[in-house]
């Protein structure tokens, strides 16, 4: 017999104070390793709080300390102070150093996107290998992102919220550099005069036609 | 900085050449654009402001070695080097009205823009890995705790249900869900078996309506079922070349006879 | 890439402010996959240092936040508060059709309240099992009554406030009798065949007429 003097239905109820609010985001937050969304905060927190504002609050509570309160794409992570990286070395993950192509076409990902593969392969002037993108991909870096509609509906690259993770960065908008590269009209995608001036456009695209076939399903 | 370092077996090798007038390494080099990338930097010149016309001389003679030498090339290198001599060509030459395309000076800006964009991702892409990394140099939690999944079920139920429930119980003799009623059912083997045994006499034409068994007729629920069942029979039989079927129109009576074997 | 302002050798430097010391504490621990022992942070930290003073004073700054510094062993991590545990589960709500056994038993309470659980067997012509009895007292949808004054003191069933609630009636009385049930169409309208087999039903509609007494208080 359960004399529970609550009935079940919480939102007849006031949510808890935003100082307990912000301890729940608190304990949320420091529980796991991945960025956490508002959306999901909500989805644990009681109901009617204001995760958003906690959030805000807990932010300004971090500020300067040996952890912050970092944003990354949509979501938010605690990430320990970058100036504090050198305790860490007991932490370091080795990871598989990256090509130069996997380097430069990441880099490429993140500032054009969304890019084809034939665009990739325009701007570095080489064909990309498929281990390349793989690679990037396994990592978790860059991951499809829609379709052109353009002949043969090429599929394109995107670049993650774990990359953002990764990179320290709030948002693609953020890439160092990235307002100038654009005001220098280096992201754009100028088409060559005439027609395939450099004879391997030809290829490119049909490489993203096969391409496009082995996505499709 | 970064950017160096990222460089660095390019600087190295740019050096090369420019001292050694032209060594033939093209191992280095990731296709023809980087190798014209690499050029360009012997100008010691802002990309912007490089001479296509030099680089393309340069890449020329670079190619003229390695012909010299007898080295393999790839083919996107003469792919390459074809065009640059056709480009060459147009920006020597004074321009001919009579010939289309693009201009000699328009080809040219768009490969200093190709050779700039390449630079400028380049020097992106440095920058990018010179950021502070996560699992480098900042780092996320240690002790992660899981989200326990519990799961609540909750159970529910209608007014409609209720009441439907209630009536069911009230009216139980009423509803005879699940229980085939056997007694007015005459099942399709059941009238096959009995077919088999009357066809033997059937030389002529003969109504279905006549096979149907006796004391199936009173009822309606029985005469629906067994003319079902016998009707379903005689197409088995006719499957199996055991008799013929015939109808003179829509509606009209089926009739059906002993198929001979010999026919 | 780590832009360390300090020099490799801090043995020559004055230890870092008790507040930067606390900061690396933090983050370490924050970092760190198991509890940190004092001798460890003492090692990964520069010389000078105090983590056990640092580690007091965080200690202390976490107190009454969503996590708290706890001691395990001799070594110390960063933990959720043991009141926000709650948070750490997910709740996933499924939500199931009531069986048919419970329906027909809350039907015959709701119907003939206060009715003991013999009664109730009598009408369903079934044992009514003690799950199901349970079942609808934790959903709240059924309590007991009054002990019926006959011979054992039987106890009674009635439906609860939550019930009401739940089908939307404002009282029991208001569930609509067989009568009406009929001309709804949820019964069917052919008289039962012969005898009932409950031998209390053989009244037919009076029944209703019963029931509603049953009501009457």
């Amino acid at each position: 017999m359960n004399k529970d003097p609550k009935p079940a239905n919480d939102s007849l109820f006031e949510a808890p104070p935003m100082g307990e609010q912000e301890r729940m985001v608190e304990a949320i937050m420091f529980a796991t390793a991945e960025p956490v969304t508002v959306a999901e905060l909500i989805g644990r927190m009681p109901h009617g709080c204001d995760p958003a504002e906690a959030l805000a609050h807990l932010r300004k509570r971090y500020d300067g300390r040996g952890v912050n309160i970092i944003k990354v794409g949509d979501a938010w992570a605690i990430r320990t102070a970058g100036d504090l990286g050198f305790l860490m070395q007991k932490e370091t993950v080795e990871t598989r150093k990256l090509s130069r192509a996997a380097i430069e076409t990441l880099a490429i990902v993140a500032y054009h996107q969304p890019v084809t593969r034939a665009e990739i392969e325009e701007i570095r002037g080489v064909s990309v290998s498929r281990g390349t993108v793989d690679q990037l991909i396994e990592l978790e870096w860059i991951r499809f992102g829609r379709r052109r509609m353009t002949p043969g509906r090429p599929v394109t690259f995107v670049v993650t919220q774990n990359f953002l993770d990764h990179f320290g960065l709030e948002n693609a908008r953020d890439l160092p550099g990235l307002k100038e590269l654009r005001s220098a009209g280096l992201l754009e995608n100028r088409p060559p005069p005439g027609a395939n001036a450099l004879g391997e456009a030809e290829d490119g695209d049909d490489e993203d036609d096969n391409q496009t076939e082995l996505f499709e399903d | 900085m970064p950017a160096e370092e990222f460089q660095e077996d390019v600087v190295s090798v740019s050096e090369r050449v420019a001292a050694e007038a032209l060594i033939v390494d093209v191992g280095a080099f990731e296709g023809p654009l980087d190798l014209l990338l690499t050029l360009s930097r012997t100008q010691k010149v802002d990309l912007r402001q490089i001479s296509i016309l030099d680089l393309a001389r340069q890449y020329l003679a670079f190619v003229e070695q390695a012909k010299k030498l007898r080295l393999e090339l790839a083919a996107d290198y003469l792919v390459m080097a074809a065009w640059l001599a056709f480009l060459k060509s147009r920006l020597l030459l004074p321009p001919d009205p009579s010939e289309e395309g693009p201009s000699g000076e328009e080809l040219a800006a768009h490969l200093a823009f190709q050779l700039e964009r390449l630079q400028a991702m380049r020097e992106a892409a440095a920058k990018l890995m010179a950021r502070d990394q996560l699992g480098r140099d900042f780092f996320a939690r240690g002790i992660t705790e899981d989200v326990q999944r519990v799961r609540r079920v909750t159970y529910t139920a209608t007014l409609l249900d209720l009441m439907q429930g209630y009536a069911r119980i009230r009216t139980r003799d009423d509803f005879r869900p699940f229980v085939m009623d056997r007694q007015h059912v005459m099942t399709m083997e059941q009238a096959l078996e009995r077919m088999r045994g009357l066809i033997g006499f059937a030389g002529g034409w003969t109504e279905l309506v006549s096979y149907l068994p006796d004391g199936w007729d009173a009822d309606p629920q029985r005469r629906r079922s067994t003319t079902a069942a016998t009707f379903a029979a005689t197409l088995e039989l006719a499957k199996e070349g055991k008799i013929e079927i015939r109808q003179g129109e829509i509606f009209s009576p089926i009739q059906i006879r002993k198929k001979v074997p010999d026919e």
